[in-house]
Order: C-alpha cells, then structure tokens, then sequence
C-alpha cells in the first residue's frame, strides 16, 4: 500500500481504485495482494457468500416492513453488506464490537436474531440485545461517541492481559466529530488493541465526502501514529483479510490501526430521506457495477464452487428468514407501561418510585372511572 | 396578503426574510443546503442564497457552535441549526462556557447575535435522542435566552426577532407541530415582543402554563374542560429566560390555581422554577399548590411509550382535577 | 481509632480504600498520577496502586468519560476526576446521552457504575470557569446520581459509597471546603446512607436547607441568628437527586418556614426543585414562602466579585428575616 | 524538512534538533534554512531582542507580584518568549490572533498593555482587552475551545473577500481535545485561512507529552491535509520566519497549516502548581542552555550589533515597565458590584433586572441598619 502524500493546497481527487487492498475485482475476478492474503475453503466461501444474501435479505425485509407501517425507520446497509461481513467475520468470540446504527452485518455475524435488531426500529426497545453475551455494544445513535467507549474497553482487556481485540465502526461522516478524533489519541498513546474500522459510503445523509476531508480517510491515521489501510469495501474477502490482519496485531499488542473500507451508501440515509435532492442516480448506477454480492457470485461460478441447489437451499434460507422478521416484528409486544420506571437506575431511586407511584394512581384513577 | 403555512414553513419564511434583509445573516448546519435540513426548514435557501451563506458543515456541532462564535466576532449573525435536540449536548461547552459568557467576559464589548435552532420534544415516533427537551439545561445558564414558539404565526415572527437580538437565542422548534398550520400576514409586524408571555385562551377557573409543544395540547384540554363547565386560562410562555412573570402572575391571582406543563423530566425542569415563583408571588392567592404535569425521572422511553411518557389532555385535566380538588 | 483530616485528605482515604477492596476499582484523570491531582486528592495513589489502576489521561474529557463507559462495560468501576467544574461541559454528551441512558437502553442487562468525581463551587479566588456550580445539569438528568458532601466525614464515607453504587455517581466536591478538618474514625461503618439527608442542627424557627459549601456557611449563620434568639434547623441534603424530601418536610411541617440555599444561580437551581416540593406537599403549613439565597442571574464574576455573588451568612440572615417577616 | 513517517508500533523518540527548523543555534550562530529564512535589518534584530527582554521582565514581575498576593495567579511564559514573539511579530494589524492564557508575549506584540493581563489574573475582569480593535481575541482557558471560533473567523475574512489571515494558539495538551482536531478538519474543508500555532513546551501541567501524542505533534497535520512544520521555538528568527510564510500562504488562499513550536515550559504550569512533583531538575536545567534570550544575545554581540549603550537604555525600560506594573496593579480598581449585572446579557433581561434590584434593596437594607 503505498500511496502519495497530500499535495499541500491541491486536494487530491477522492477515488478508490489503485488507493485500496483487493482480492476480489468486480468482475469476481480473484487477486492476490503481497500483505493482506487469505486461504479460504469452498465452504468458505460459500457462507460468505452466504451470509451476504441472508443480510441484504434482513435489510431488504426491514425495509419493506417499514413501508407497511411496521417499524418507525430502518437505515438500509444495501451496497455495505461486504464491508460489514467481512470485518464481522475477523472477529472472534471474544472480541468486542462497537456498531453503529447501521451494522446489521455485523450484528448479523455476532449471531444476533435480526428480529431484536427490528425492535429498535420499530420503538420496543432503545436496545434489545446482551452486549455482554454477543460481545456486541448496543447500537449508537449519537455519531462518534461509541469510539471513546471502545477505546475504555480495549483499555480493559490490556488490564485484563487478555489477548482480545475491539473493532469499533462509524461513517465517513463521524470521522469529524471530536470524539473520534480523541479516541484515535488514546488507542495511540495507550497502545490499545482497537482497530477503527470506517465505513466509508461516501455519504452523511446529504454531505458528500468532501464535507469532511480533502484527503482519503484512511490517511487521518497518518496523524496520529498508526497505520491506515484504505480496502475495497465492496470485496469481502479484502476486508476479511485486511480487518483479521488488523485484529490479530492488536490481540499480539501491535496496538490500533485505522481501516477504511470504501464503499458506497445504495439507498436512502434512512427510510425519511429523500436522496433525490442531493444525489445522482448516475452516480448510484455506476456502483451498482460494484455490487458485493454479484462479485462474489461471479466468483462461485467461475470457480464451480455452486451449483442450483445451493443457490435453492439459500433462497429457501432466506426465505424463512424473511417469514421470522415478518411474523416475528408483529409479534414482537408493546413494552409494558412499567418498564419504563424499571430501568432508569439499576438501584431504587426515591423520585423514579415516586413518578412510578404517581403514576400507577393516575392509571388507577382510570379503572375506576371505567367501574 | 394572508397565507396558510406550517410551523416549519413559517420558520423558513423567517428564516429567509432575515437572510434578505442582514447580508451579515448566515446559516451553518448539517444537511442544510441541498436537502433543505431533516426538517426542509432551510428549504430552497441554498439556492437562492448560495452556499456561503448557507454552509452545510462537517459533521461537528462543538465546532458549529464554535465557529459561530468566531463569526460573531467578525461581525456576522449566525443562525445555526443543530439535527435533533440530543446532538446539542456534544456543543455544549461552546454554548455554556463560550456563547453564553463572552458578553460578560467582556465586559460589554463583544457581541455574540447567534441564534441556536434546535427542534426538540417528542411525539413523532422516532428513535432515542431525537425527541428530548433540552431546555432547562440552556434556561439555566446565565448568558442564553430561550425561546419557543408554539405556532406558525409565533414561529415566522420569533425567528426574526431571535435572530436579530444581539444576545445569544436558543430557538426551540417543537418538531411534532412543524406541520401544524395557521393564516399567516407577512405584511405586518411582530404581533408580540420575542420575551412576552400571552394568553392564549382566557378563563377563569385554573391557569394553565404551556409552550412550544405543549401549548396545543393545553388548548385541547381546555376546550374539553369547557364542556364540563370547567374555564381554564391557558398561558403560552414563549420565553423561557426570561420568564415573563408578570402575565403568568396575574393570571393566577385571578385564578388562584396553577398546572404547569411540559414534556420534559419534572424534576428541575422549567416547571419546578415556575412553581418556586408563583408559590412566592402569589402566596397568599393560591387556592392549591402549583401542579407539574411533565416528563418522568427516567430517560425518554422507547417511542412505544412515548404516549405514556408524554403529558396529554388526560394527564393535564387530571392535574386540573387535583388542583380543583384543594377547596 | 481517630484522626484529624481535611475533607479533601478523607476523600483521598475513601478512594484509597476503595482501590484496596475492590480491585476492579480504576481512576482516571488528568494530573492524578505524580502530581495526585490540582487538590492533591489523589496523592500518593499512584505510587500505591500503579499506573494501570491510576491513569494519567490524555487532555479529553469527553474520552475520559467515554473510557470509563467502555471500561465499565469490560467489567470495571471506574472513578473518574475531572479537575474543574468549569471543564465537565466538555464532556457533557457522554454524560448525558451515554452515561445516564446506558443502563435503560439496555433494558437492565448494561450497569455503569463510573463516579464522577468533580470540585466544584467558588469562594477560592480563581479565574473564570473555575468556580462553577452545575450541579441542577445532573439532577435534571435522569439516569443520573448527584451527592455532595459537606465535611470530611461524609467525604470519606460517600466517595466509598458512590464507588460501591452501581449507577453513575456525580460526586461533586465543595472545593473551597477541601481544606475543612474533622475528626475521622476510619473503623466504623458509614453513619448514613449515600442518599439521606440529615439536620445537621435542629431549630424550631426556620428550616435552612443546603449542600456542599453552603452548608458551613448556613451553620454560622445558624450561630449568629441564635444570639439574636432566632433557631435556624440546618439540613444537610448530601445528595440531589434523588432528594431525600422526607428529611426536609418533616422539618418544614414543624417550623412552617424555609429558605433553600446554593451557589448555583437561582433560576432553575436546586432551589427552585425544592421550593416547588415544599410548596406543594407543606402547602396548608407553610407560613411564608419558600425562599431561595444563590447565585445570580449572570455568568460567575471575576474573582474580586465573588464575595457579593456567592450567599453568605448575611445573605442568608437577610432571608431568614424576610421569611419571618410573613406574619 | 524532512522527516521520516511514523513507525506503526514503535513509536519514535520525541526530539528536537534535526527536525525542526533552526536559523539560530543555541550559541548564537546564525543559520540559513532552503524554505524559511528572513532579510532583517539591524533594527530588526535588536528590537526583536527588546521584545523578548520586555517580555521576560513583564513575566518576571507578574510571577512576583502573584507572591506578594497582588495575583491570584500567574500562567508564566517563561522559557516561551521567542515562541511568542516570533509568532505575534508575524502578525500584521488586519490578522487576528486567538490565543490561550499564557500568550502574554503576543499580547505584547498586539500593543496590549500588560497591565490589562494583570486584570485577569488578580480577577478584576474575566477579559480586559478590546478584541475588535487588538484583534487579539480575549484569553480562552477551556482548553482548546478557540480553536474552532478562531476557524469561523477565518470563515468570516473568507465571507469578506479580505486579504487577512487568523493565527490561533493552543498547547501540546490541547493538541488531544476533540475541538482542537475537528478544526484541523474544518479548515481543511473550508481552506480558512488559519494557521494552528501550537507551542509543545513539552507538558500539560503534570503530564508529559507522551501522555498526548507518539509522534511528534506536527505530524498531526498528515491526517488532515495540510502542512505540518516544526520550528525550534527557542528560536525567535526561525518562529518568525515560517510563522511570516505561513500567515502569507494563508492570507493568499494557501490554506491552513500547522506550526509546532518546540520549546519548553521553564517555570511551573502555573503559580499554583509544583513542578517538583513530576520533572527532574536537571530537564529544566539542559533547557536552560537553549535560552530564547541568551542565544540572540550572544549573536548581537557577535555581530556588534549592540553596546553598553543599549543593553542600559533597555534595562532602563524594562525597569519602567516594572514599576508600570507594579504601581498600577494595586492601582486597579475593583469592578464595581453593580457591573455583575451590567453585561450578562446585551439588551435588557428581566431576570438580571430583578436580580439587580433585590441586590440593590438587600444593600440599601444594610446602608439603613448603619444609619
Ligand atoms: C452528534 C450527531 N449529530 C447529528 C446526527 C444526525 N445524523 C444521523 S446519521 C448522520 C450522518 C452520519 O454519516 P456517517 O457517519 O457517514 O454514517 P452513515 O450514516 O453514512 O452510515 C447524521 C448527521 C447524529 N446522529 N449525531
Ligand atoms: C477543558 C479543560 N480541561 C482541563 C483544564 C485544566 N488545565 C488547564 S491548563 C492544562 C494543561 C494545558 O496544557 P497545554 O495545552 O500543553 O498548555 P500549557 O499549559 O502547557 O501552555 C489543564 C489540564 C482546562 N483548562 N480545560
Ligand atoms: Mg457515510
Ligand atoms: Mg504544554
């Protein structure tokens, strides 16, 4: 990876090609890169492949769900289902993970239902998940303050003496906020096993990439003491190799490394957005050429890794799986009235009892009437 | 020359004829420019203003904030809008150790005429930090001014008048009543000073203390009272520092009964001040202590129970009910 | 067995122990290692328990306290110091959007049990940002805790009771009371639990209620209205939120009487809280209104000033007499 | 400039010499840099040389007078003055500087009489100066906090088609501050004309740099896209030299660009503070053999610049400027209580009104008593 250095008053174009790590051209050609390689099996491959289908299925079936008037809002991962497999499967058990509001790839690969993912959305929860037990945080919506947090975390397996790793996600767009910035120092002075690992879909709601930098993304690091990989984030089987090769320093004490997969935003911000007021379909079609999946369809064929069946059996898969969100969101319940009171405080609190009391005699006062 | 507009239609009516009139008016925020904000209350600014004046910034309210204060310092009226009312508290060291103490730091000599657009409350059904009411925090802090309007017609007028104030103006935009609508006159002038409390529905039974968002909601807890012979006085505040006392005073020494309502958390919110001051300048007037009918001490729910969360025409008549219920 | 400590060494023994008796316990800071921190609270902690249990930080509060978010989701406790109230805006987002949210968000499956240990209040000469009370932020968030101690006893009690909490704690230290001395007897157990408040001097005449500094400051005025034959009952709230309201309306039910003091500015205080309480569940006894002694409605002075911002005893007295005065 | 890249995992050792640029060695010799060198006139050099000698004195005073209890405190520059002078001689009348609360030699050099700063530090005013007509911003001790006000100015002069340029100061701690890196990236978006003048004097109060950084500090300016240049900040020709070319670039559309001013702070962070806790005397004392004054004086002689003549006729000034202080410090008036209210807000607000007439009564009470 090599790469120029910024031109000091002439911003460099902003482009992909030639600046990141590829094994996987988007013709489903494969490549081979000096540093960042993997060998994978058939049947790895094959549930990559796998796992790319099933997630765009998840979003493409939330989405729909939230047409119907079943969930509040959804925020689409459509065209980052590469980024988010591939850095979701470099994690193991142990690792933690801290998502975004758009990591339901990773979620995916933390071997969380995407049904709990749907409560959030449609407004049954704020959570829904043991972060504890998936050793994935809660979803964060305040863009940049999960960074701090993982930074503390990792602080906390190198107390431990544990050889684990954090990956923590966030946008093109974060990489402004305070916060980030702060947690790229900490990880570097204290040498925490993090790798901060940047989706960049090119777009923060509205504001293109060049709201937010005038050089790549992944060169910030070069500020700050550690290194930045720019990978195609399109192609699964880079980030896999670059993110593992990351984590995997991190666990041996290497300390943080920045990647930035580079990728593109196919739908809306979320389902209240309108990108026709600030984007191209242009620009859309032409990274529809770039798509994860069909590379990697491409890929399976030449290489006769599939045949019908496994492409039946998957559809059948994801199939099932759309019927689970769709019975399932329906089914999910409506929070009780109580809960409300039950958790703002893990030890009793004289003015949450008070409210909740207060509360429960308003209610009561209701029943009576009824009587 | 009357219009119907919505609240959010107002506002950027505003919004557009200060740009016209001040070339020092400019606009910093995120998503304001081509898409018009979340909101499209900058909507078509952009384009008839272009994007010196109206800056779609990198994604960093602390630095949004900041930087309005350091086109104040040369010479310029920023108005800045923030997304949602839970990414304000990322700026808030800007806004309470900065906006609000370089007049005083001063001592007199700087100005700091930004206006901080925030649509805040909750109602719409949206996700966690997007439907917070944030304004004790700011009404606390010496140095700021908060306002709220509650309609399109308060919403047109008081954005002007907020932005055109040479102290700093948290402008607080109840997002679930940006579609709400009304007649509005551009031709006139200001109904109202931008610090002025109004009586919005006159009676004479119990007062009733509302704004932004909650006005509405008073006023239709007030006409269903009516039908039961019961007359409430229903108070928009508008401002929220200062506090206009001397309307919210006399109403109750009409009334001698007082329910203060909003959505935010009761405990230390714009209630609690309003109750410490009627109970001291109408002591000897009050029938019933002041009543607060607000958010609980928890964080905002999940938007399933936000209807729960929120105060609304029951919850208000039964606090009126209590109230009345003192002889 | 008993020694004589300042409140800011007994709040270095309660720290102390609390790294020895749990090892889970980790402190975070700027200045806290070598230099024990600007006060010396944490002097001699870093040589005793080393660099990894007391962590000299970088210049970023809001990581400081994302950190310990992160670090308290790994298992930990963090005890967390911010070295000026002046500078915890900087990390406000964190504390109120993450700290205080977490444990709900997660539906009860997430515990933060970080202290936030902040000096906080004036009276010590210093320059701006130095001398702030922010303690109605907190207590106006739920999700969050909010003590004070007034004395050395209580600091080397609470902090270990804050420590041991399994919500966030902000521990809010009377910074100008750090070098008050008392007599400790480390053996025994602590004498109130961390969110009681206590009379600290009984009087029949009128009910003073403070924290933290004011609390010394309401004892001496205590003293001198008594020569005038004037009994003031003193309470200590020690903590904010939640308000421990049994204490204080138990006492205003007997002496009809209030006046709430703080540093804080008056609008949207703690004061305003508690007077709006007062006012409704003493509403038939109370004799006069509740009535509030703080801060005004202005940024905090420069330092020759503060001696006129900051109540004191005559301020205090003054408010006694008008509260009195009502027949 | 040249200076190798970071090496990811081992952090290079934080140095000066060979790094930075130096047009004036310790002893006094005098060097020429390929980019950065100036044409001074005699004049030049030993008013430069005044400045520096007034400076230190004016600090030396203020240090003093703090401990005769006419201060409440005093943030001394000592070990800072080429720093300061060469940065704020580089200022023209149009500029705009945003400095910290240890800037006492720019102020100088902003025609500010030190007696102002006194105000400050003995707390009869939180500002004292008037920025518009200094154009020396008030004094910001939230760390970091000007940073970004100080690129909204530069917005501003751009808004304004005006040919200025904004120079901001901030130290090696404020360098972790997530405001200080979040107006990296907004001068880099908007090419404000800004330049970031950071003075590394190697410590935050107790904490060395180590505890912010791994690479040295001007590297910073890879991550975002613009130059980063290290000067020898004990070196007032070399500060003013690409201090003078960086505010040009900038005033000419050129852009940001970072300055790290290596240099040492020789005193305690402040009168409060005790360095004995956390640094080794003899740091401070190999410190010494860079003085910022010595070295310059050792060149004016070397050159002959100077005389008896001038070294007597500039005590004689700096001894005024002392008595300057001293007699009007204790001259300073207290600010009247009334002006608490008078400028919490621009127009008139009620609550101030009615806070100002209960104080007014409460004292009238008194004045009553006494009659
Ligand atoms: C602090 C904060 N400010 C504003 C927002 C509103 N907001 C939500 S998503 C978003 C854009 C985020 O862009 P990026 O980081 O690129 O992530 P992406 O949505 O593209 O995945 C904004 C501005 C927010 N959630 N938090
Ligand atoms: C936000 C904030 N946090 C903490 C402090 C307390 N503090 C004052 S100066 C200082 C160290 C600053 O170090 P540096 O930026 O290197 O500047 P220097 O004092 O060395 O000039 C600290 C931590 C502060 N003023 N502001
Ligand atoms: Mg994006
Ligand atoms: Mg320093």
């Amino acid at each position: 990876m090599t790469d120029a250095e910024p031109i000091p008053g002439a911003p460099p174009p902003i482009t992909g090609e030639g600046t990141f790590v590829q094994l996987l051209t988007p013709e489903g050609e494969r490549l081979h890169h000096p540093e960042y390689d993997l060998e994978l099996s058939d049947d790895d491959y094959r549930s990559l492949f796998r796992d790319l289908v099933l997630v765009r299925r998840i979003d493409a079936e939330a989405t729909a769900l939230q047409r119907q008037g079943e969930l509040g809002l959804w925020a689409s991962l459509l065209g980052q289902e590469a980024a988010q497999v591939g850095a979701g499967r470099a994690l193991r058990p142990a690792d933690m993970a801290f998502p975004t509001y758009r990591e339901h790839g990773v979620a995916w690969c933390r071997g969380i239902d995407p049904l709990t993912l749907l409560g959030l959305f449609r407004g049954t929860t704020n959570g829904g998940w043991r972060p504890d037990e998936h050793r994935f945080a809660l979803y964060t919506i305040v863009i940049g303050d999960q960074c701090p947090q993982a930074v503390g975390y990792a602080m906390g397996i190198q107390l431990d003496g544990a050889e684990e790793a954090v990956m923590v996600f966030f946008g093109d767009g974060a990489s402004s906020q305070g916060d980030v910035n702060e947690s790229f120092i900490w990880a570097s002075v204290f040498n925490a096993p993090v790798v901060f690992f940047c989706q960049n879909n090119q777009w923060a709601i509205s504001e293109p990439l060049e709201r937010q930098t005038r050089i790549p993304l992944y060169q910030r690091a070069n500020g700050f003491g550690f290194p930045g990989i720019r990978v195609d984030g399109n192609d699964v089987l880079a980030t896999l190799a670059v993110t593992t090769a990351m984590m995997q320093r991190a666990r041996e004490g290497g300390g943080p490394s920045l990647i930035e997969a580079y990728t593109y935003r196919m739908g809306a911000h979320t389902t209240s957005d309108d990108p026709t007021r600030y984007r191209l379909g242009s620009d859309v079609e032409a990274w529809k050429l770039r798509d994860p999946i069909e590379r990697l369809r491409s890929f399976l064929y030449k290489q006769q890794l599939v045949d019908a069946a496994f492409f039946a059996a998957l559809d059948e898969e994801a199939e099932a799986l759309a019927v689970h969100l769709r019975d399932g969101v329906r089914a999910l319940p409506d929070p009780s009235t109580g809960s409300m009171f039950d958790h703002a405080y893990a030890e009793p609190h004289a003015q949450v009892d008070a409210d909740r009391a207060d509360f429960e005699a308003y209610l009561a006062g209701f029943a009576e009437e009824a009587r | 020359m009357t219009d119907t507009v919505t609240l959010g239609g107002a506002i950027n009516r505003g919004l557009r004829r200060s740009l016209e009139q001040d070339p020092k008016t400019v606009l910093l925020g995120e998503d304001i420019g081509k898409l018009g904000g979340v909101f499209r209350v900058t909507d078509g600014l952009l384009k008839d203003f272009g994007e010196h004046r109206v800056v779609d910034t990198p994604l960093a309210e602390s630095s949004i904030l900041g930087a309005a204060i350091g086109l104040s310092l040369r010479g310029y009226r920023p108005v800045v809008e923030v997304q949602f009312d839970g990414f304000v508290y990322v700026a808030f060291d800007q806004i309470v150790s900065q906006l609000a103490k370089m007049h005083a730091r001063s001592g007199g000599a700087l100005r700091m005429p930004v206006t901080l657009r925030l649509p805040y409350g909750g109602g719409i059904g949206a996700v966690e930090h997007h439907s917070e009411s944030p304004e004790a925090y700011f009404a606390h802090t010496a140095g700021l001014r908060v306002v709220t309007p509650s309609n399109p017609v308060d919403g047109y007028w008081m954005i002007q008048q907020a932005i055109a104030c040479d102290d700093p103006v948290v402008f607080l935009e109840p997002k679930r009543r940006y579609w709400d609508k009304a007649d509005l006159d551009e031709s006139g002038s200001a109904p109202a000073g931008l610090f002025e409390a109004r009586v919005v529905r006159p009676g004479r039974d119990v007062t009733v203390v509302a704004y932004g968002p909650m006005v509405r909601t008073c006023l239709e807890a007030a006409a269903a009272a009516e039908t039961d012979g019961v007359m409430l006085e229903v108070i928009d505040l508008r401002s929220l520092s200062p506090l206009d006392m001397d309307v919210v005073a006399d109403s109750v020494e009409r009334t001698g009964r007082c329910v203060v309502v909003h959505e935010a958390t009761v405990f230390l919110g714009m209630g609690a001040e309003l109750a410490a001051r009627i109970s001291q300048q109408c002591f000897y007037r009050l029938e019933a202590p002041v009543l607060r009918v607000g958010g609980f001490h928890t964080p905002y729910p999940p938007s399933k129970l936000e209807k729960h969360y929120l105060p609304d025409l029951d919850r208000v008549l039964d606090a009126v009910d209590r109230s009345l219920a003192h002889a």
